[in-house]
């Protein structure tokens, strides 16, 4: 069976970036920082409202406005990096850790697991990812640790079945028959050849998943599947702030625009990792 | 009316409403925002005139015996439901008795009818109510939408009977023909329609053809909707854009304070920490009410002082300002009370515990942006006491459980009932239906079952006044927030817009018509 | 008919600047065959392309005189040399067999051309198709005109490409290395057919690295490397004295040159009997038999796909034979599982084609080598052997040229002490001046430490330069074996006559 | 080719026998009561308990009810919604229409458009302007470009209906927004598809003969270009499918997304089953699909 292309992959086609990604790079360390530094250090309570100061538009005092509770958006928008960005961090761990085990299993295990385990993952990688965040969630109820174990579930498969296909290419790569004519044992092919080889495209992988899993995130939790108010996540705020587009867009599009920003920084890093281990830029 | 002119018949119109009823029974009535298309396909014995008192409607009269155990309704003769079964005695006692019913509405039965001992057709014309007991209220039940009258071959017939919909047929100026779940209910013109009541300023059939209701629950979709010409009227109206409507000359805009009891928050005496009337006093004093309202609604909400609604007869006035507001009280009643330490999150601890109330918010309930005031709440509370308010927003059934299994706190309502003893028979009296303070004080239980046995509405003010004084005050139950109001914007052209007298809510569509 | 002098073609990569081609000069009468030879990389294509202005668009060509068919064409637009295409120059790709747009048939890519230039009207042009395909010898050109390129041989292929560049009725024909992915035989009747098509007046701009293919059409040759002409002349001339050194290394890879320094066979290391592998219901390998003695070398030819690389992989023990057996120094090598070879797997070793996919891609020449000497050995005198310095050493695979990768791989080989290396035509991706060296090296190991080889190639020159016996392989069995020499002067099946013929030699060299 | 297409129905059974199955055990695995789902806000008491159990047949052993559970599934009956009381069959078919008009459209506008700016953007600005703006696209949440086009087009200027599922007009602006970042990854790997064509060998023979750069794009590099594409059409489907349950919401429009998010949150399970199932199946089919384009597409793949 064909299998179609998952998003992760479609992403991939895509060109190089125009220029050496330093922008993107900068946005992303920025994010990190931020994320895990400054609300400690000086932003204030993302959590606390002024109900003499709502809806106010972005100004000296508040840079990114006010929104419906006069809690300062950008205070809100930088500790919801850290909400969001751990969400897709963490939810990316799980995929790709159990892609990795299970890719392998897939890929050095016997044929009839290989065939039933990449059968699986075709199937799943291919269905619906929301939907499958969905079912999940069903299962499992709403709230933070569903909505990240969801997106590691749903995204899972593509990353087992990138590690899978490296695995068996690697696998039969005429060095790996070097290596035997070298009296190496299966164990020691594995370990000195197998892995590192089909562990190198990972990081580049998850880079671009992150963009991913953050991507999603934003939506469940724009459904209000995720993280409950008045948590400061992205897509929460976004759906928070919605009803007062009109009269403040600010506390729905900047949160909306933090989104964006992340995930082009984490494709586009993603991206000019991935051309340089294809080696385009030797 | 101001573009309208003189009332025309003929032409349709769209209206964007907020909620979209769990049900289209009448019986099953638990909405208030859904009143106003009850009232569209269906009709009740009685109406409420604006002072309070009752009109017939379907019924001519009635006559209350001297004990006020029985009440007798002579009813209208010329009255025909839609799928052509006549109107009678018989069909008041079918309404009444599919109460009866196991399972179709327990709380009805156990609250509005508990008093009620049979229904009897004396003629066609002519229906009797026994009761065990006098009780005021039966005829605020009559007048109510849980009241009103289905014909009783659908109530036979009807397969999705609870759900309501086209298969239930009313006696009103209306026919619900079309339903489209998540989208709109649709309603046609009921032609052979003459009992209008008499206040209802015109007499026959209703003036439109046809009218719309879309479900539309983002309010600023509805205005968005509304100031795009798609809709001719919306009701919902959210504070942050009164301003847009009323500074446009093509829009209308009214409001209208709803009868009944305030929307207030409710504690659980039930259990720690609320068991505490300290912490209950310390919760009221650490929100600041009217920065609140203020922040939220912009400073269109009237602040409610008590548990009853401002425009209530029983209403006590001089409930106002004598509490809330105050932190620094806030502070000291929560230290007394031994919530002293506090963790890193900045929340009050004792023995370890935080101090945490839930509030679980069922989401076809949430109105008005109540959601947002709760977020407000939180924030203030959180702020100038360290109470940690844990606000869920979650379905019905969700909320349902979470409340049955007497997991929350704070319990948030409203109640649009008429007669606001009704409400809070529902809501204080031991055996209320959503009695969820699990406040069981007999003085409280009497003065309740006084007001609504009584006859004599001066009797009853201060009966009820006495209810708010112990609930209000004296034993800090209630934290009350504002008084719920409805707010309706319209295209100039649309006339005869208006509000339902003494219940405050926006009236049906039969005095609606559209201007050229 | 072109005149071309200082020809420049620079390619900008990014901030880089390539020089394809550094001032060429030439020009090219009507009805003479030009030959374009040089290694690989050294501007032929280019300089072909950018007489049809196809050098690319990251191009810039610059000239001090450039004109085709009379007109200066270095101020044309697209459309000026869109009239030129197919008109007045064919071009024939390099690369045959992926010069045809697979996912159209034949047909419609030979109509194309008639329909671009509007030769012919509808109704007719089938006909016409039908008639280029028969000029280039396609058999059934009916049938073939409605398939698609995957489904033609390489050489039908080659063929219909050619028909599709001689439709327009051009008056030059330019053949980019129009033979190098074909099999020997048919190679030569690419070569017959490009002679016809010269003989019927066409002008032909021969492209090649191989001196052997043009000296038997070419009445001019030009020698290029590094983007500029070496040297130039008739081609009698040139074969018979070249001036430049470069030149000469080009005749003598062509001509061969016997490395053979016959060492006695000693005892036998590997013995394969009665190998037969089936994959599938297809029968790859029949009822192979073969002995290697040490310090022999044993050739293995034959055409793609007649299994000479299965019987490879069966010797090294890479996969089970269906039926027979594999002894290794007298032990049993299949049949027994890996455990029982590892002991002695040391001594078996393997040179592929393509060395850069043979090296873990992460590992440097150090370890790469140091993997094949015993723990702690210093891996720099066995790279001294294979003639590199030490400077590699730290290199990874992708940062060392064809050569050096092979002779690293060869390293790797040796550095076991092997008694057998198995080499699967380890220097059909190279140059030929650097084959050259690659297969000097081998035959000096050989000679050195007595190890045997078995050396597999679809190349018989190759083979005949540096193996004592050959294996012809035909579809799955070995149809003829023997002592080098008498394999190829009397070749007694007519399948092994058909391979010998086909190999192009240098025709008017001294 | 009807061999291949008989083969695909019955590996599409197995996936669809696998994605009931699986969609089965999670049922099963689902914390809390089924009793009390059914029960939702209505009255509890031991009888009513003991009627819906009746019902439902949740007094069987597991596999007996699985079984049962296949082969209504496998006449179409896919039970009773818990929450709406209704079978799922009419709940899920009320709603198909128009999730199906609203995924329908979004796909014409995305892959038109993408095929549009693969072809047009080919000149060094064009192609960096369109790629930047892909980038973004994709990387934007499709809420985000809802609400905007929602407050623009709907708010400001009126031009299309704010809300609901009325006509075409109301189609346009979810479709745009479904479509929207569909279109950036199709022209992303459209125009890769192209980039790579076009320098192939053939491209350049094509070129020797004499054609125009657009005959060229058009006639050769298109048909190349659309392969890449055509392995994206699984993703197409899931993030059509996906995006709806988002697009529904964000434009109040009816349709299977607002089903199944309402069922996800009300943990009704038929209903969530139900839509797993008929994914599946509708993923059965598209890759069928996807598998007959390809032979179409590119003869190679035919087994003459
Ligand atoms: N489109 C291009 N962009 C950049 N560099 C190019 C391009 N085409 C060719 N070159 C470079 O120009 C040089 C000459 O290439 P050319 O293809 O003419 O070699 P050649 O002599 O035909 O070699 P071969 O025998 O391998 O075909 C090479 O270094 C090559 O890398
Ligand atoms: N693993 C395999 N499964 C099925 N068929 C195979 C396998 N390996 C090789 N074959 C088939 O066996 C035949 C012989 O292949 P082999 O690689 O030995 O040929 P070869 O003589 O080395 O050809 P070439 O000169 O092209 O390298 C081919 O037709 C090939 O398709
Ligand atoms: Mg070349
Ligand atoms: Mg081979």
């Amino acid at each position: 069976m064909t299998v179609a292309m998952p998003r992760l992959t479609a992403r991939r086609f895509a060109l190089r970036p125009p220029r050496p990604p330093i922008a993107a790079a900068t946005v992303v360390l920025g994010l990190a920082l931020t994320a895990v530094a400054w609300p400690s250090l000086f932003a204030a309570d993302p959590l606390a409202a002024d109900p003499l100061h709502v809806l106010e538009a972005p100004s000296a005092a508040h840079w990114f406005g006010t929104d419906q509770l006069g809690r300062d958006v950008f205070d809100r928008v930088v500790h919801g990096a850290r909400h969001s960005l751990s969400i897709g961090v963490a939810a990316t761990v799980i995929a790709v850790g159990a892609g990795i085990l299970l890719g392998l299993l897939a890929g050095l295990t016997h044929r009839a697991a290989d065939e039933v385990l990449s059968r699986g993952f075709d199937a799943l990688a291919a269905f619906p990812l929301v939907l499958l965040a969905l079912l999940f969630i069903a299962i499992a109820g709403t709230g933070t640790v569903s909505l990240i174990v969801a997106i590691g579930i749903a995204t899972l498969p593509h990353h087992a079945r990138v590690v899978r296909a490296q695995t068996l290419v690697v696998r039969q790569a005429p060095y790996v028959t070097h290596a035997v004519a070298f009296g190496a044992s299966r164990t020691r092919l594995v370990l000195r050849h197998v892995l590192p080889n089909v562990l190198g495209p990972i990081p580049v992988l998850a880079m671009i998943g992150l963009g991913e899993a953050v991507l999603i995130a934003a939506g469940l939790s724009f459904l209000g599947l995720g993280p409950q108010p008045p948590s400061p996540e992205w897509g929460a705020m976004l759906s928070e702030g919605r009803g007062y587009l009109h009269i403040a867009w600010w506390a729905s599009v900047l949160p909306g625009c933090a989104v964006t920003a992340t995930v082009i920084s984490l494709t586009v890093i993603g991206r000019h990792l991935q051309n340089r281990f294809e080696g385009r830029h030797q | 009316a101001s573009g309208a002119g003189q009332p025309v018949s003929g032409g349709s119109l769209t209206w964007a409403v907020e909620t979209e009823p769990i049900t289209f029974n009448p019986h099953q009535y638990a909405q208030a925002k859904a009143r106003l298309l009850v009232w569209n396909t269906f009709e009740a014995l009685l109406t409420h005139d604006d002072k309070g008192g009752h009109l017939p409607w379907l019924a001519t009269g009635y006559e209350t015996s001297p004990d006020g155990r029985t009440y007798t309704f002579k009813l209208r003769t010329d009255v025909s439901f839609t799928d052509g079964t006549r109107f009678d005695a018989a069909a008041v006692k079918a309404n009444v008795d599919q109460f009866a019913v196991e399972g179709y509405n327990p709380t009805v039965a156990a609250v509005q009818l508990r008093n009620l001992d049979r229904v009897e057709v004396i003629d066609p014309a002519t229906v009797a109510f026994h009761l065990e007991r006098p009780d005021v209220l039966l005829l605020d039940f009559l007048s109510s939408p849980q009241g009103a009258q289905v014909s009783p071959k659908s109530l036979k017939e009807a397969k999705n009977l609870k759900a309501g919909g086209p298969e239930l047929a009313g006696t009103g100026p209306f026919v619900l023909d079309r339903y489209t779940a998540g989208q709109e209910v649709h309603f046609t013109r009921n032609p052979a329609y003459q009992w209008a009541p008499a206040n209802a300023g015109h007499t026959g059939p209703a003036y439109l053809d046809e009218i719309t209701y879309r479900f539309l629950k983002e309010p600023s979709v509805r205005v968005g909707a509304l100031t795009s010409g798609q809709v001719q009227v919306i009701e919902g109206v959210p504070a942050t854009d009164e301003a847009l409507i009323t500074g446009n000359d093509r829009l209308t805009f009214a409001r209208g304070l709803n009868s009944g009891s305030a929307y207030s928050y409710y504690f659980n005496t039930a259990h720690a920490p609320f068991d505490d009337i300290r912490v209950r006093r310390a919760f009221r004093e650490a929100v600041d009410v009217d920065a609140v309202l203020q922040g939220v609604y912009r400073g269109s909400a009237t602040r409610a002082w008590s548990v009853i609604g401002p425009t209530s007869p029983f209403y006590d006035k001089s409930l106002e300002k004598t509490y809330g507001g105050d932190a620094a009280e806030a502070n000291r009643l929560l230290d007394e009370a031994g919530w002293t330490t506090r963790d890193a999150d900045g929340f009050r601890t004792k023995d370890g515990k935080r101090l945490t109330v839930r509030l679980v918010q069922s989401a076809p309930f949430v109105r008005d942006r109540r959601d947002v005031l709760a977020q407000a709440v939180q924030a203030a509370v959180k702020q100038s006491a360290g109470i940690d308010l844990n606000v869920a927003l979650v379905d019905q059934g969700a909320a349902t459980q979470a409340l049955a299994d007497g997991a929350y706190e704070v319990f948030d309502n409203s109640r649009a009932d008429t007669d606001a003893g009704a409400a809070l028979n529902l809501l204080l009296h031991s055996a209320g239906a959503i009695n969820r303070t699990g406040v069981k004080d007999p003085e409280l239980d009497r003065l309740l079952e006084e007001g609504q046995a009584s006859t004599d509405q001066a009797a009853r003010n201060g009966t009820y006044q006495r209810v708010q004084r112990l609930t209000v005050t004296d034993q800090a139950l209630i934290l009350p927030l504002y008084a719920p109001a409805d707010q309706v914007a319209a295209a100039a052209t649309v006339g005869g817009l208006g509000f339902e007298p003494t219940a405050g809510v926006p009236g049906s569509a039969y005095h609606l018509w559209l201007g050229k | 008919m072109i005149e071309v002098e200082n020809l420049r073609v620079t390619f900008r990569l990014g901030k880089r600047q390539v020089e394809a081609v550094r001032g060429v000069s030439f020009d090219i009468e009507e009805g003479e065959c030009l030959a374009l030879v040089g290694e690989s990389g050294s501007g032929k294509s280019v300089t072909a392309r950018s007489l049809v202005g196809l050098a690319g668009p990251a191009a810039r060509v610059e000239a001090g005189t450039f004109t085709v068919d009379g007109r200066d064409v270095r101020g044309f637009a697209a459309r000026d040399w869109r009239r030129l295409r197919g008109r007045f120059a064919g071009l024939i790709l390099q690369d045959a067999l992926v010069s045809l747009d697979p996912l159209r048939t034949v047909g419609a890519e030979i109509t194309e051309v008639l329909r671009t230039h509007g030769i012919g009207d509808r109704g007719d042009r089938p006909d016409r198709v039908r008639q280029l395909l028969t000029d280039v010898h396609v058999p059934e050109p009916g049938r073939r005109a409605r398939q698609y390129p995957h489904q033609l041989s390489g050489g039908l292929r080659q063929r219909a490409l050619i028909a599709s560049a001689i439709a327009g009725g051009p008056r030059l024909l330019i053949a980019d290395e129009p033979t190098t992915a074909l099999d020997a035989t048919v190679q030569a009747q690419i070569l017959k057919l490009l002679a016809e098509r010269r003989a019927s007046g066409e002008t032909l701009l021969l492209i090649s690295h191989d001196l052997a293919v043009v000296s038997r059409l070419a009445d001019r040759v030009l020698v290029m490397k590094d983007g500029r002409i070496v040297e130039s002349g008739p081609t009698r001339t040139l074969l018979g004295g070249a001036g430049h050194a470069y030149t000469r290394e080009l005749i003598s890879a062509a001509g061969g040159r016997r490395r053979v320094t016959t060492t006695a066979p000693g005892e036998v290391v590997a013995e394969a009997t009665a190998l037969r592998k089936v994959y599938g219901d297809r029968t790859v390998v029949r009822d192979v038999g073969l002995t290697i003695r040490a310090g022999e070398i044993v050739g293995l030819v034959g055409e793609s796909g007649s299994g000479k690389t299965t019987v490879a992989q069966l010797l090294f023990g890479l996969t089970e034979p269906t039926s027979g057996r594999v002894r290794f120094e007298g032990r049993d090598f299949s049949g027994v599982p890996e455990r029982a070879r590892r002991p002695i797997r040391r001594r078996l070793q393997l040179i592929a084609q393509d060395p850069l996919s043979a090296f873990d891609p992460r590992w440097t020449v150090r370890r790469i080598v140091g993997e094949a000497l015993p723990r702690g050995a210093d891996p720099q005198p066995i790279l001294e052997r294979v003639g590199l310095g030490a400077d590699v050493l730290d290199r990874y695979p992708r940062q060392l040229s064809g050569g050096q990768r092979q002779r690293v791989a060869v390293a790797r080989a040796i550095a076991p002490r092997p008694s057998l290396i198995i080499c699967d035509e380890p220097v059909s991706a190279l140059d030929v001046s650097v084959q050259a060296q690659v297969l000097d090296l081998l035959a000096q190991i050989r000679a050195d430490d007595g190890t045997a080889l078995l050396f597999i190639s679809h190349d018989l020159g190759v083979i005949r330069d540096l193996a004592d016996r050959v294996l012809v392989m035909h579809d799955g069995r070995v149809v003829e074996q023997g002592p080098v020499r008498a394999v190829f002067e009397h070749a007694g099946h007519e399948y092994t006559r058909a391979l010998l013929s086909a190999v192009p030699t240098l025709e008017g060299a001294a | 080719m009807i061999g291949a297409v008989a083969r695909r129905a019955g590996s599409g059974l197995v996936v669809l026998w696998a994605a009931a199955t699986a969609a089965y055990l999670a049922l099963l695995a689902a914390p809390g009561d089924v009793v009390d789902s059914i029960i939702g806000d209505g009255a509890d008491s031991p009888q009513i308990r003991a009627q819906i159990i009746a019902e439902w047949h949740l007094d069987r052993p597991a596999v007996v009810q699985y079984l049962d559970y296949l082969w209504r599934a496998a006449q179409g009956d896919l039970g009773r919604s818990y929450l709406l009381q209704r079978p799922v069959r009419d709940v899920i078919g009320d709603q198909l229409a128009p999730t199906v008009r609203l995924a329908v459209a979004a796909a014409v506008f995305g892959v038109v458009l993408a095929l549009i700016l693969a072809v047009v953007t080919r000149g060094r600005w064009a192609r960096r302007v369109s790629s930047t703006a892909e980038l973004v696209l994709v990387s934007t949440p499709p809420f985000l470009i809802g609400i905007v086009l929602l407050s623009v087009f709907s708010f400001r200027f009126g031009m299309f209906p704010v809300s609901g599922d009325r006509g075409w007009a109301a189609l346009v602006l979810p479709a745009v927004t479904l479509g929207l970042p569909i279109a950036g990854v199709l022209t992303q790997v459209l125009r890769d598809g192209l980039d790579r064509a076009l320098d192939e060998p053939f491209a350049v023979t094509a070129r020797a003969r004499g054609l125009t750069e657009r005959s060229v794009l058009v006639r050769h590099g298109l048909r190349h270009s659309l392969l890449p594409a055509v392995s994206l059409l699984g993703w197409l489907f899931g993030a059509l499918i996906g995006g709806s349950v988002i697009i529904e919401q964000v434009f109040g429009r009816p349709g299977l997304g607002q089903v199944t998010l309402q069922a996800v949150s009300g943990s009704d399970m038929p209903v969530v089953l139900a839509v797993v199932v008929l994914a599946a199946a509708a993923f059965v089919v598209v890759n069928t699909a996807a598998d007959l384009a390809y032979l179409i597409i590119d003869p190679r793949l035919r087994r003459s």
